[in-house]
């Protein structure tokens, strides 16, 4: 647990009954989302802003469950981009080459993605703090040299060429705009609702322990490594099913999907919304996605920008925009006096 | 899936004249490398932050040089503009926004290196435009190379290596020994003390990262001559200075070199028996230590 | 009943616990002694598992427990508080002992369902209740007082239900009053809970009032174990020690 | 009116975005609707390390867009260019495409993106069924591969294996006169490295079967510092060396070279040497290296070409690169094809552009041809000369045959599977 944390989480003490607040309703708001999603390309014919949610989608989930390791448990991944390209790879090759129905892919994509994850997992969990950082990085980038050197499987440089084949299943066809529109939706809408699940768990109240305080955990009788690599391995799961939306919009997956880049972009997302919320990570991907389409467009001093940006965020706010926001609410709420 | 080579690895190392060539070349390498890695985990060392933005410094050291080298001709002035030009940026670059960020978390301090890596970049195709540059070898480096004990060096790169050792000698001993340097390991062990006795610790902290961005600067200033300037630059520089100081241990000098000398060796030798995955051979190397002795090779354990 | 037999550790050829052997009764209450670099903590490490011993044996109804990791050890039952109050600083209270009991059911794993669990209550709020915290159940731990914090850690070796519990210094860094406060609470537990206790305390007042049991350790040796009577009594103990800490306990 | 971008007022338009927050963000979904003038979208590479390849493909194409506009534009529709970064990432290159034709209503996409950059983009072809024409990407994969066409996709671009053949029949001529037999490798480490390289390696036994390879080096795209490779290649002695390496690269490689005296061991055969990028950047340029032309104005020896060369110079202050006549050529098409066409309709230029030829300063018999079977450029001017280190730099340059390209790319075809 990070200083940052815990004076930001001892700002916002939640109340009793926020910790009542049962799984209904977090799928009525889930379903309430949903629809508004789905009902939005026959508001919109913009096609421009379908792709922007699909985008949404894909790194959102990335965003989100890398949060789970970095605010829920206070694991600083470098490496998680790893599964995001492990996702869009696995799930591009097993598509291209043995022409399996999609959902088959997309399970297989994810058992590989376990077992990768695992053993990775089992390897880097055992170190602490940064040196967790530095390890998961240097695992990304050795996935990375191998997509790269492995040629003949992966296309080298050039990425999975050739389009990703996308037969229909159950009337879906994902080669169809608005199909895959809807399927991402679907997609980030469970696997949120999934990951929310596992933050409100038991589980989810056991990592927090472990984030806290991993030490103390233990003599609470927890096997902080068995806890450590279960998240590991789930995170995973989640950013695998990001790469695979990924995969499917750009009909294809390049290294840069493996690079420690997406890593990056995805702590920065993290950061500008904030670690605390569950859902500070999505608000994080919207304004990540909105600045980078709205200055792209403007300048090509694109660095210039965001890394103001960037500067605003983390020296003028100190903090997450959602973790901001919700500090600014209960001030307001309990007033100047507490 | 991995090409291998392992004859021309085996021939080369029972060829005494080749060992002796890959040896040379890459303890050249390292010692390159050391001059990049030494600011990078002396800032590490005192400061506990992950200097992200260390290969920008070296990118404006050798934007520096080949200006200041442009406008004089001076060889001499060249590597003193881009030292102390960085040495400049990295101070105010500490005093102003890093110095926000202490106590933060380790990820804020990330993220200011991070948007300034952004920044410098872009600041850079401003001022000198997108296109690569070269500063030129001045006329008194372009002599044929020396032949040493078998090894082939040349010239320039005895200056570089003589550079390197002296900033490894001068950090070393001035650590050890120097009144300054025993506040600056004071000032790294524990801040409190130090200020408490009345010493001024933003001073010591905006020193030592004008030093770190110093020896960037240096290091780029010195490389201006054989590598080409782009924005961005400093990125590649960056990860492998970053591996040797993981490998070397975060904060150990002593750790930096034999860190950069052993990637060095297998950066030359991993050429020979696995050219398509000398840089995979790296993180794998950087994957071995770290998981069995987190800390690098040569760095504290800490409690 | 908790046997420790022959139990020793050194680190680079120091004994920090040297041959120690000792039982501890079930539902007694003991106090560990000695003076700084003793070896207490050591020996409480050794026990909960934080560190690996040399040789010897911890035998928990006859279950050996030596080299185990923690939660093996904590499940078997021997909680433990700390020095410097060891809890979850963004947690509430409540949420803490919520937590605890889910990880002592063995559902700390349990992904499918809504924390808290209905089955955790009645346990969490028992200790809650013990150690006076119920008011404060929905206060995160950080801005807890010190004591409370104190009072929490020892909390959250209690929810476990322990058969053995130990306290490294329950009363450090306290004022006088706060100290038997806290002192008056675990000797209120320990009759209550029925449970084992061993605690380490420096301040001599507590120790000879309170605990029945007294072991004293001098660099990681056993030097005497006995009554309050019969250590005060012990001519090796005031040399070693009393002659020594005691004032300066004393005077604190 | 042509839209160019300048940084002045981009700066502004940041700031000003910046402050007016939530309103501008809802900006890019709504679609600017501009009759008359046709919009021509262009993802590229603004920012990092190749950054110059952006600015001189949008050089290249503004020279040329300027032209085509005061001729009444294509077929009276005025070309209104919107030019992207896409940072060198294939998943922004494919999002800027597809923003480019769904949001900003382009109906032409100029693709001059790099290595994977060209394949996302060309999947966005594929998928939206706009007109495509890819500008940098010189993988022949890219339109020999039947697996990757489709019919509104061309290149304007070189295509590695004609460079391969050229230079690799040049090669053999010379190694034959001068007993060239050793030869060495050093090239980087990517698929447009790897597959230039191992043409190149072909052809030249097959030119002169006696050459045999006894060192290859793959240094690291971007890689800073060459030491390994350059002792690596000096230890194994060879008589000759070829390398594609190229932009910063190359000039890095031959700055380090340089102070091991490698350039006075062996022949070197650089492909990418002759171009201004690298001719002018480098100091201490060696005498005698031989390399394919990329842009010269002084190859095709033709008054057109130094105009040409002389005009771009005036207007940026800069020499051409490769990049900005492969662009230039890509307008200079699409103005052709939609004249012939009578229509400024993506399907119809593409029907028209098939088996275009056109007049061309850059052609090898003042003409380019777009072939139909493949819809990759032909007929440019290719050759190889030796490099001397001040203007015009490869004063003479011997001139690739295109008739044996055409024989030997044939051949080529059938052994990787393509016909």
């Amino acid at each position: 647990m990070t200083e940052l944390q815990a004076e930001q989480a001892a700002a916002v003490p939640q109340a009793e009954a926020g910790l009542q607040r049962s799984r209904y309703f977090d799928v009525l708001i889930a379903l309430a989302a949903f629809a508004v999603l789905a009902i939005l390309p026959m508001l919109t014919g913009s096609k421009a802003l379908l792709d922007f949610v699909i985008r949404c989608s894909a790194f959102g989930l990335f965003a989100t469950s890398l949060n789970l390791l970095v605010g829920y448990t206070g694991l600083v991944s470098f490496g998680h981009g790893m599964f995001f390209g492990l996702g869009a790879y696995g799930f591009g090759l097993i598509m291209q080459r043995t022409g399996v129905p999609v959902p088959v892919a997309f399970v297989a994509t994810l058992v590989i993605t376990t077992i990768i994850a695992a053993v990775i997992g089992a390897i880097c969990v055992r170190l602490k703090e940064i040196y967790f950082a530095f390890v998961t990085l240097a695992f990304q980038m050795l996935i990375h040299s191998t997509i790269l050197s492995w040629v003949s499987l992966t296309g080298g440089d050039q990425g999975l060429r050739g389009g990703i084949p996308r037969p229909a299943f159950f009337g879906i066809d994902l080669s169809n705009h608005v199909h895959l529109y809807i399927a991402s939706c679907a997609l980030l809408v469970i696997g949120l609702l999934l990951m929310r699940q596992i933050a409100q768990s038991p589980f989810g109240y056991t990592l927090r322990m472990i984030r806290d305080n991993a030490n103390r955990a233990s003599f609470v009788g927890i096997d902080v490594w068995r806890a450590k690599l279960t998240i590991f391995v789930l995170a995973a799961l989640f950013a695998s099913t990001g790469g695979i939306i990924m995969a499917l919009f750009v009909s294809g997956a390049y290294p840069e999907f493996a690079y420690w880049t997406i890593s990056g972009e995805g702590i920065f997302i993290n950061m500008l919304g904030g670690v605390t919320t569950f859902l500070g990570p999505m608000v994080g991907t919207v304004l990540l996605l909105i600045l980078n389409d709205t200055v792209t467009r403007l300048t090509e001093y694109y660095g210039i920008v965001l890394g103001i940006v960037i500067l605003f965020f983390a020296i003028g706010l100190r903090k997450g925009l959602m973790d901001f926001v919700v500090e600014w609410y209960t001030q307001r709420r309990n007033g100047p006096g507490e | 899936m991995l090409p291998l080579d392992l004859d021309a690895l085996t021939g080369c190392l029972a060829s005494s004249a080749c060992l002796v060539t890959q040896t040379t070349s890459g303890f050249i390498i390292g010692m390159l490398l050391f001059l990049v890695a030494v600011g990078l985990t002396l800032i590490f060392g005192v400061l506990k932050v992950v200097n992200f933005s260390h290969g920008a410094f070296y990118m404006f050291g050798a934007y520096f040089a080949m200006t200041a080298y442009q406008f004089s001709g001076s060889f001499a002035l060249a590597m003193l503009c881009g030292a102390a030009g960085t040495a400049i940026l990295g101070l105010i670059f500490e005093r102003v926004f890093m110095s926000r960020v202490y106590g933060a978390d380790v990820l804020m301090q990330l993220l200011v290196c991070y948007a300034f890596v952004l920044i410098f970049d872009d600041v850079v195709r401003m001022i000198w435009g997108p296109e690569f540059k070269s500063m030129g070898m001045p006329a008194a480096f372009q002599v044929a190379p020396l032949f040493i004990a078998g090894g082939v060096v040349p010239p320039y790169y005895l200056l570089l290596i003589g550079v390197a050792l002296a900033a490894a000698v001068i950090l070393g001993l001035g650590l050890a020994r120097t009144r300054i340097g025993k506040v600056i390991r004071a000032a790294a062990h524990n801040p409190g003390m130090v200020s408490a006795l009345g010493i001024n610790t933003g001073l010591i902290y905006g020193g030592v990262f004008a030093l770190g961005g110093m020896l960037a600067g240096l290091a780029g200033a010195l490389a201006a001559p054989v590598r080409s300037l782009t924005p961005g630059m400093g990125f590649s520089v960056l990860i492998e200075s970053f591996i040797v100081t993981v490998i070397g241990g975060m904060g150990s000098i002593l750790g930096a070199l034999i860190g950069a000398i052993l990637i060095g060796m297998i950066r030359s030798f991993g050429s020979l028996g696995f050219p398509l995955f000398t840089e995979g051979l790296m993180y794998l190397f950087m994957v071995i230590v770290l998981v069995s002795r987190p800390t690098g090779l040569f760095g504290k354990e800490v409690a | 009943m908790l046997e420790i037999r022959a139990l020793s550790k050194s680190f680079g050829g120091v004994k920090a616990t040297d041959n120690v052997t000792l039982n501890f009764a079930d539902g007694s209450l003991t106090a560990v002694i000695g003076p700084n670099g003793a070896g207490k903590s050591t020996f409480f490490n050794l026990i909960t598992g934080a560190l690996k011993p040399d040789s010897g044996q911890i035998l928990l109804n006859g279950v050996d427990l030596a080299g185990r990791t923690p939660p093996e050890i904590v499940r078997h039952g021997i909680g433990r508080a700390f020095q410097v109050a060891s809890i979850f600083p963004s947690l509430t209270v409540q949420e803490t002992m919520l937590a605890a009991v889910c990880a002592d059911q063995r559902r700390a794993s349990v992904l499918h369902r809504r924390f808290p669990l209905a089955e955790t209550r009645d346990r969490a709020g028992h200790a809650m209740e013990l150690l006076g915290l119920v008011s404060k159940r929905n206060r995160v731990a950080a801005t807890l007082s010190h004591g409370d914090q104190k009072l929490l850690d020892i909390a959250l070796a209690l929810v476990l239900d322990p058969k053995v519990l130990l306290l490294d210094e329950p009363t450090a860094g306290m004022g006088t009053e706060e100290r038997w406060r806290m002192i008056d609470k675990v000797r209120e537990l320990w009759e209550k809970q029925k449970i084992t206790v061993v605690f380490i305390e420096h301040d001599m007042d507590i120790v000879f009032k309170i605990a029945p049991e007294i072991v004293v350790l001098c660099y990681g040796r056993i030097l005497v174990t006995g009554t309050p009577e019969a250590i005060r009594r012990n001519e090796a103990v005031i040399e070693a020690y009393l002659g020594t800490e005691h004032h300066a306990g004393a005077a604190v | 009116m042509t839209r160019t971008r300048k940084p002045g007022v981009s700066r502004r338009a940041t700031l000003a975005m910046m402050g007016a927050g939530a309103v501008t963000f809802a900006a890019p979904w709504v679609a600017r609707a501009q009759a008359k003038t046709i919009k021509v979208g262009m993802p590229t590479i603004l920012s990092g390390r190749v950054a110059q390849l952006g600015t001189s493909s949008r050089n290249g194409v503004m020279l040329e867009i300027e032209k085509v506009n005061a001729a009444g534009g294509l077929a009276g529709r005025q070309i209104e260019m919107v030019i992207r970064d896409s940072k060198g990432q294939p998943q922004e290159a494919a999002r800027v495409a597809r923003e480019l034709v769904n949001t900003d209503g382009c109906e032409i996409l100029i693709d001059a993106e790099a290595s994977s950059g060209a394949f996302a983009v060309h999947e966005v072809a594929r998928d939206l069924g706009v007109l495509c024409l890819h500008t940098n990407s010189e993988t022949s994969a890219l339109t020999a591969d039947p697996k990757q066409h489709i019919p509104n996709a061309f290149r304007t671009a070189r295509q590695g294996v004609h460079d391969s053949i050229v230079g690799g029949s040049y090669a053999a001529a010379i190694a034959k006169a001068k007993g060239l037999k050793k030869w060495a490798t050093c090239s980087p480490d990517y698929a447009y490295g790897r597959d230039t390289t191992g043409e190149y390696v072909t052809y030249l036994k097959r030119f002169a079967p006696d050459t045999e390879i006894i060192s290859e080096s793959w240094p690291k795209l971007f890689q800073p510092d060459y030491t390994e490779v350059v002792t690596k290649i000096l230890q194994a002695k060879p008589q000759a060396l070829y390398s594609c390496l190229w932009g910063g690269d190359l000039t890095s490689y031959i700055d380090q070279a340089n102070i091991y005296a490698l350039f006075s061991q062996m022949e070197v055969f650089a492909v990418n040497m002759a171009d201004y990028t690298a001719l002018t950047v480098v100091k201490n340029l060696p005498k005698g290296i031989h390399s394919g032309n990329r842009y010269i104005k002084t190859y095709p020896a033709t008054p057109e070409n130094a105009a040409w060369g002389d005009a771009y110079k005036a207007k940026y202050n800069e020499y051409p690169t490769n990049w900005s006549w492969e662009n230039a050529t890509a307008i200079m098409l699409l103005a052709e094809a939609s004249k012939k066409a009578n229509s400024a309709d993506g399907k119809k230029i593409a029907e028209a552009l098939r088996g275009l030829k056109i007049k061309s300063p850059f052609g090898a018999d003042g003409t380019v041809t777009m072939r139909a079977e493949d819809q990759t450029l032909v007929g440019y001017a290719i050759g190889w000369g030796t490099t001397i280190p001040q203007e015009p730099y490869v004063p003479q340059v011997q001139a690739g045959d295109w008739k044996t390209i055409f024989e030997l790319e044939a051949e080529w075809k059938k052994s990787k599977g393509y016909t």
